[in-house]
């Protein structure tokens, strides 16, 4: 893993998640208790050997600086390389073609950088993968760019995910431009792929001239008959977020002990930024059922099927169900939580009832009461 | 905020602990695990650097390893900076040769060069076995008010209980006329908490002249103070009227754990403003099962709970199985107790495993005692524990 | 010192230092051989006490991101308190209207913070300061801003700086609203001044109905009569630098030594972001005077009256005379520079010359080869 | 890159370094300031890191604080990371009381819980008194691909030192067949460097072996590398034809520091693919004034330079006044030397002042002895001082 460093590519300035991506960009957006949707891959390359992971981000990192500090967390704090965040040099991003021109403004950053080839990876997929298979597979293939894909089990499953063909062998053939208009294939590929670190720099160096920024579109999929281009299935779990709905459901699938054993023991821990909390307190009306928490909770109420974030309060008679309650929200005496996400540091005031539908869940936003 | 170089702190933290039993066989009193997920001395360490107090040097002496890797260099505690610093200080050797510490003041002088690189006007003597919260930087301020020489912080235990402690006689003013040790009909009921400040020079004559004492036990309590109270130095007892314990019993270490358990106990560990501070595990948030039932406990992230768990302490990634019950408690980092097991009033040591079908708990119903288990065994399934399991030995 | 705050305001989207500040915002050029210009101020307020320090920033900031890390090299690393870099919420700028506006984003970090007066200071101000004095002062006078001045000495000192008036006991009359327009007065204020925090927040709060968004000429000089606003004078070295002649002049004062002394141990060190380099090694042909060199060169050529940072490589028979040599330039066998400010990383061939004018010296750009 | 827990190493830091003399006063031979900038243990740490090798536990014993500080938990080699840790090993007291090392096997025999700990398939065995730069994942590939049970690195010696040395005779392949501690009449001149890699298991037995027996002196060159071959264990020598230097007297510390004034040294401290790191000192640039002359020498940061420097190694803070030379010297940081000093061939100690027209050199002209001279002395105006300054009192 020496010759492989990391790319993070957070290519989105719009808001997928509605009001969770109002202030932040999606990879800093909590998930499981006490992540953020960057902590998994991250971990993943950290925990494989990975040294220098370059995070690319284009608007509203505040929090995931301030999540990412020094990449001491993820053990990137090494000396000469470890963990950079590289935003764009240069605002307004009204001229913003791509991400290759913004991998365009560092180009440095890639000349310095030793390794030979690179994992470039989105910045909202959660799991947890020790990417040697993966390496070792595109090495024995001599190959330009080796993709992850998931063979789909059932509908529903990775929305907004574009599909992909692939020979016998594992070269791929054909991906999709649009995601949603390949019909024959039930292969989707997971915008994880390691690529020759030569390759890289040769298609951001060329980026300029025309308008085609886009590294996957412009880069890969349009050249894909010319390079030598492998997909590579991944066997275990794994989920991209990409709506709110998707972000509710593959948060309760943590509910699922075969999931959350997976995802946080099977191949190293998750790191995130750690905080000095107490542990959970359970008090005398603590009634708690099929629920994570995290540290520094202080629990009286009723809790069903639910997610809480560290430093949450949940008041005597209090009733939070099928619900996400992100950090230091306070949920006051009798309130009713169902099908709800808390954004961080909201406040329920004692004997009110905040309920969304059933895989519709209401969101209340950062800081406010209700 | 006190100044970095006004006060320094050294912290008698080479305590073997005997009465912890088996606790203390693989680390020193101030390492044992307390409240979920702290260390004894994480209470001392967070004091000082919410005080303000930010450099440490810290004696150790009795198996150190376990306390050296969890202070570091002091960053869990803040303590890691340019005005500041945590240094452990073992006995070491010189041209003189090696010298073990033989007793608190004389780990004070052994280090006293310590103390003369800082030049601090005060020092502050501390231990890492008692379980409070203490604003020094008050006590310091008593201490310059009352233009002491020494000042000793003291809190009224019950009368019955003084005879086990150090006791001041006290003028109105707080001045101490006379010191106790361990008296069989005490006077008064204020007891020594173990914690003192010194002007510097002061402590340094005194040191010295209890190290040429051949028949001191070079101890503070025993042999420098009351030296000092003989030759009239400025003493006074700065009052301390919050919750304070020593854990050097297993009883008091369980009693201590079950005080946090309390709606409001007098202890808070959720203070934001005066944070205890430790070396953080990473665990996912801990699990709670459909049919399991957590009440009146302190759970830390990555247990996983089936069973149910009843006014006990877990630490960080303990497995409760099925049908199991857990009572009056306290289970170590990463122990797994199996399915329909019962365990009451007991400590389960790091990483042991407890098998189905078996019962930890004392016959006796009326006073019974806390049952020990120590760390990285297995006991077997249907087993029936009913007193303490320390030793190599497997229970079978 | 506890109560008091830092805010360092790099309120400037242009290029004042002209390619010095073409990829770096101004608080991140290189100074003095190993420092950047944030330093000196960041440095003077850690060494008084000064436990939060909020660096608010435009653009080209991710040279300062990289310098500044997590601050532990200037003791800001601390729990729950300690340095945050603040860049605006959003892009793009374009409706940016000055540096309330950017506080306005982070209203949030004034209330979160607990303390109850702010020290609010350039970037650009070269200086080592206790702050204790103009702490103690400030209660003194009840005032609501205390702000620094410097009695001017001659001509072409503090250009671009603001003339002030003040009253007997301190209290401040009048500061120019533009610069140059005072004819009277002989004292510049520095922009360096400690204000109560409510007033910041009030300050900051009212700023968006209007049009007017610049702290120090809408908030304060605005106001000037409704507030107690009083002058502090500073006798000891200070510099700013606004210019490429200043950044020079005042480069080449360091080779002063009352002023090295003064401005690098008086009152505390100036932190900087550590590097590991092994000492200067003088070889045999090296012959140095009065120049400052910082560690990790290497030198086998000839130096005069300049400043070298660090890694710089002098071969044999160059000869260096009144320039700034930036980290990691190399100087080829009998190159000459003169009058010159080499960026990082530039490279003169052998036998090459660089010469500027006295008073107007040439700059090579950030890794030019000439 | 290996794998963290591949391979454990243990430092062997706890040297006294007699022959330093006051340089070893109050801090340990790994701790001696080195080439300007470094302490002596800077280049094995380094070499650990350089080499992927993340877990080291130091060995200390005597006057360990500067060590300690030094050290703190390994950030400036990159050595505090969560796949690997510096730990450091000083004596310590169990429940079978407190034993100080008694020989450098002994040392890590009682450490060798802390081995344990990682269950790592080998052991590598350094010292932290040398000066060189070596991959010790080299050492460690020729180790496995030997199938050795334990593996020594030794490098030629001039044939008429080599009975300073411990002395191996090796099969063609490398299998060391014999050895010689410090043999008079040396068969071979390929010395030990003190560096072993030995399997986990194998160390393990002899070192358990080697308590066992009494006559032993519990050290690896004298005793455990004897018995093993002895025992028929397959040994292999390791060669390295580098630059390495044992800096255990005054002569071969000065010599090493001069070695690096030469145009091209044979220890390149400026390759910047196996860099040393060290503790950053944080100072301004260094300042040469307009008649000051540098000529083949290391200087700091923060130093002042007004007079003459040749062939001479300053520390930083060094202030060295108008008129004076320096010539093959090390001055220690922030010692300041006057106006119209002389000094020659001479190491002056930390913080050291030298006052105005003193002249330290030796009266010998053809093999001027190194003249040492203590740290935090006054050497006041006009003193002449032709020959070491050690101890407390002050030269007048």
């Amino acid at each position: 893993m020496r010759d492989v460093m990391g790319v993070i590519n957070i290519d989105s300035m719009d808001e997928p998640l509605e009001e969770l991506t109002g202030t932040r960009c999606i990879a800093s957006v909590p998930f499981g208790g006490r992540y953020r949707l960057v902590d998994f891959v991250l971990s993943s390359m950290s925990n494989s050997g990975v040294h220098n992971v370059g995070v690319f981000t284009l608007n509203k990192y505040r929090s995931l600086m301030d999540h990412l500090e020094d990449g001491k967390s993820w053990d990137l704090n090494k000396k000469e390389e470890g963990l950079f965040i590289l935003p764009p040099n240069n605002y307004p991003l009204v001229n913003y073609r791509g991400d290759l021109h913004n991998f365009y403004d560092h180009l440095d950053y890639f000349y310095r950088s030793r390794q030979k080839q690179a994992i470039v990876s989105a910045g909202n997929i959660i799991c947890n993968i020790n990417f040697s298979g993966l390496v070792n597979f595109h090495r024995e293939n001599s190959a330009h760019i080796t993709i992850f894909y998931k063979e789909l089990q059932g509908a529903g499953e990775f929305e907004h995910c574009r599909k992909l063909k692939t020979a016998k062998g594992g070269r791929v053939l054909q991906i999709e431009e649009e995601p949603g208009t390949m019909e024959d294939s039930d292969r989707v590929m997971i915008e994880i792929y390691l690529m020759e670190k030569a390759l890289l720099v040769e298609l951001i160096e060329n980026s300029t001239g025309n308008g085609s920024c886009s590294l996957l579109r412009d880069g890969i999929i349009k050249n894909i008959g010319d390079l030598r281009v492998y997909g590579f299935p991944h066997h275990g779990y794994l989920s991209v977020i990409n709506s709110v709905e998707q972000y509710y459901r593959h948060s309760m699938e943590l509910l699922n002990t075969k999931i959350y054993e997976e995802l946080f023991f099977k191949h190293g821990l998750v790191y995130t930024k750690v905080k000095d909390e107490p542990p959970v307190k359970y008090l005398e009306g603590a009634s708690v059922s099929n629920s994570l928490l995290a540290n520094g909770c202080l629990i009286e109420g009723d809790i069903q099927n639910s997610i809480l974030f560290r430093g949450v309060n949940i008041h005597r008679g209090a009733r939070v169900k099928d619900s996400i309650i992100m950090q230091k929200c306070e949920i006051g005496e009798n309130a009713v939580i169902e099908n709800a996400i808390l954004d961080k540091e909201s406040h329920v005031s004692g004997g009110r009832t905040v309920k969304g539908q059933k895989n519709n869940p209401v969101i209340i936003p950062k800081r406010k009461s209700v | 905020m006190i100044p970095a170089k006004e006060c320094v702190a050294m912290l008698l933290a080479g305590g073997e602990g005997k009465r912890l039993g088996p606790l203390t066989r693989e680390m020193a009193k101030p390492a044992v695990p307390f409240g979920g997920k702290y260390r004894v001395i994480d209470f001392t360490l967070s004091n000082c650097f919410n005080s303000g107090i930010y450099i440490v040097g810290v004696l150790t002496q009795y198996q150190p390893l376990v306390l050296n890797m969890h202070i570091g260099i002091g960053s869990p505690w803040g303590l890691d900076r340019k005005s500041g610093r945590v240094a452990i200080l073992p006995p070491y050797v010189d041209k003189k040769g090696g010298r073990w510490y033989r007793g608190t003041a004389n780990a004070v002088y052994q280090n006293f060069y310590f103390i003369d690189q800082y030049d601090p006007q005060y020092v502050l003597v501390i231990s890492g076995d008692h379980i409070y919260k203490m604003d020094y930087s008050k006590m310091l301020h008593f201490h310059k008010e009352k233009e002491a020489e020494a000042t000793i912080a003291v809190i009224e235990v019950p009368w019955e209980e003084a005879g086990r402690f150090g006791i001041m006689i006290t003028s109105e003013d707080g001045r101490i006329l006379e010191f106790q040790e361990k008296p069989q009909q005490p006077q008064n009921n204020l007891a020594s908490m173990g914690i003192y400040i010194f002007n510097k020079e002061v402590l340094k004559k005194y040191l010295h002249k209890d190290e040429r004492n051949s028949k001191s036990s070079k101890d503070f309590g025993k042999d420098v103070i009351p030296m000092m109270l003989k030759e009239g130095c400025r003493m006074y007892a700065f009052p301390f009227r919050d919750y304070w314990r020593d854990v050097g019993t297993v009883e008091s270490l369980w009693e201590a754990n079950m005080d946090l358990l309390s709606d409001k106990p007098a202890l808070d560990l959720y203070d934001r403003d005066w944070r205890i501070y430790t070396v953080n595990p990473n665990q996912p948030p801990h699990y709670v099962a459909p049919y399991a039932h957590v009440k009146r406990s302190l759970v830390n992230e990555g247990c996983m709970i089936y069973g149910r768990v009843e006014h006990s302490v877990l630490f960080p990634g303990v497995y409760v199985g099925e049908g199991s019950v857990i009572k009056d408690s306290i289970i170590m980092p990463h122990a797994r107790i199996g399915c329909n097991v019962k365990i009451e009033k007991a400590i389960i040591g790091e990483k042991t495993v407890v098998r189905n079908f078996c019962q930890v708990c004392s016959l006796e119903k009326e006073h019974p005692e806390i049952i020990l288990i120590k760390e990285n065994i297995i006991i077997p399934e249907n087993a029936v524990i009913t007193s303490t399991v320390i030793g190599h030995k497997k229970v079978n």
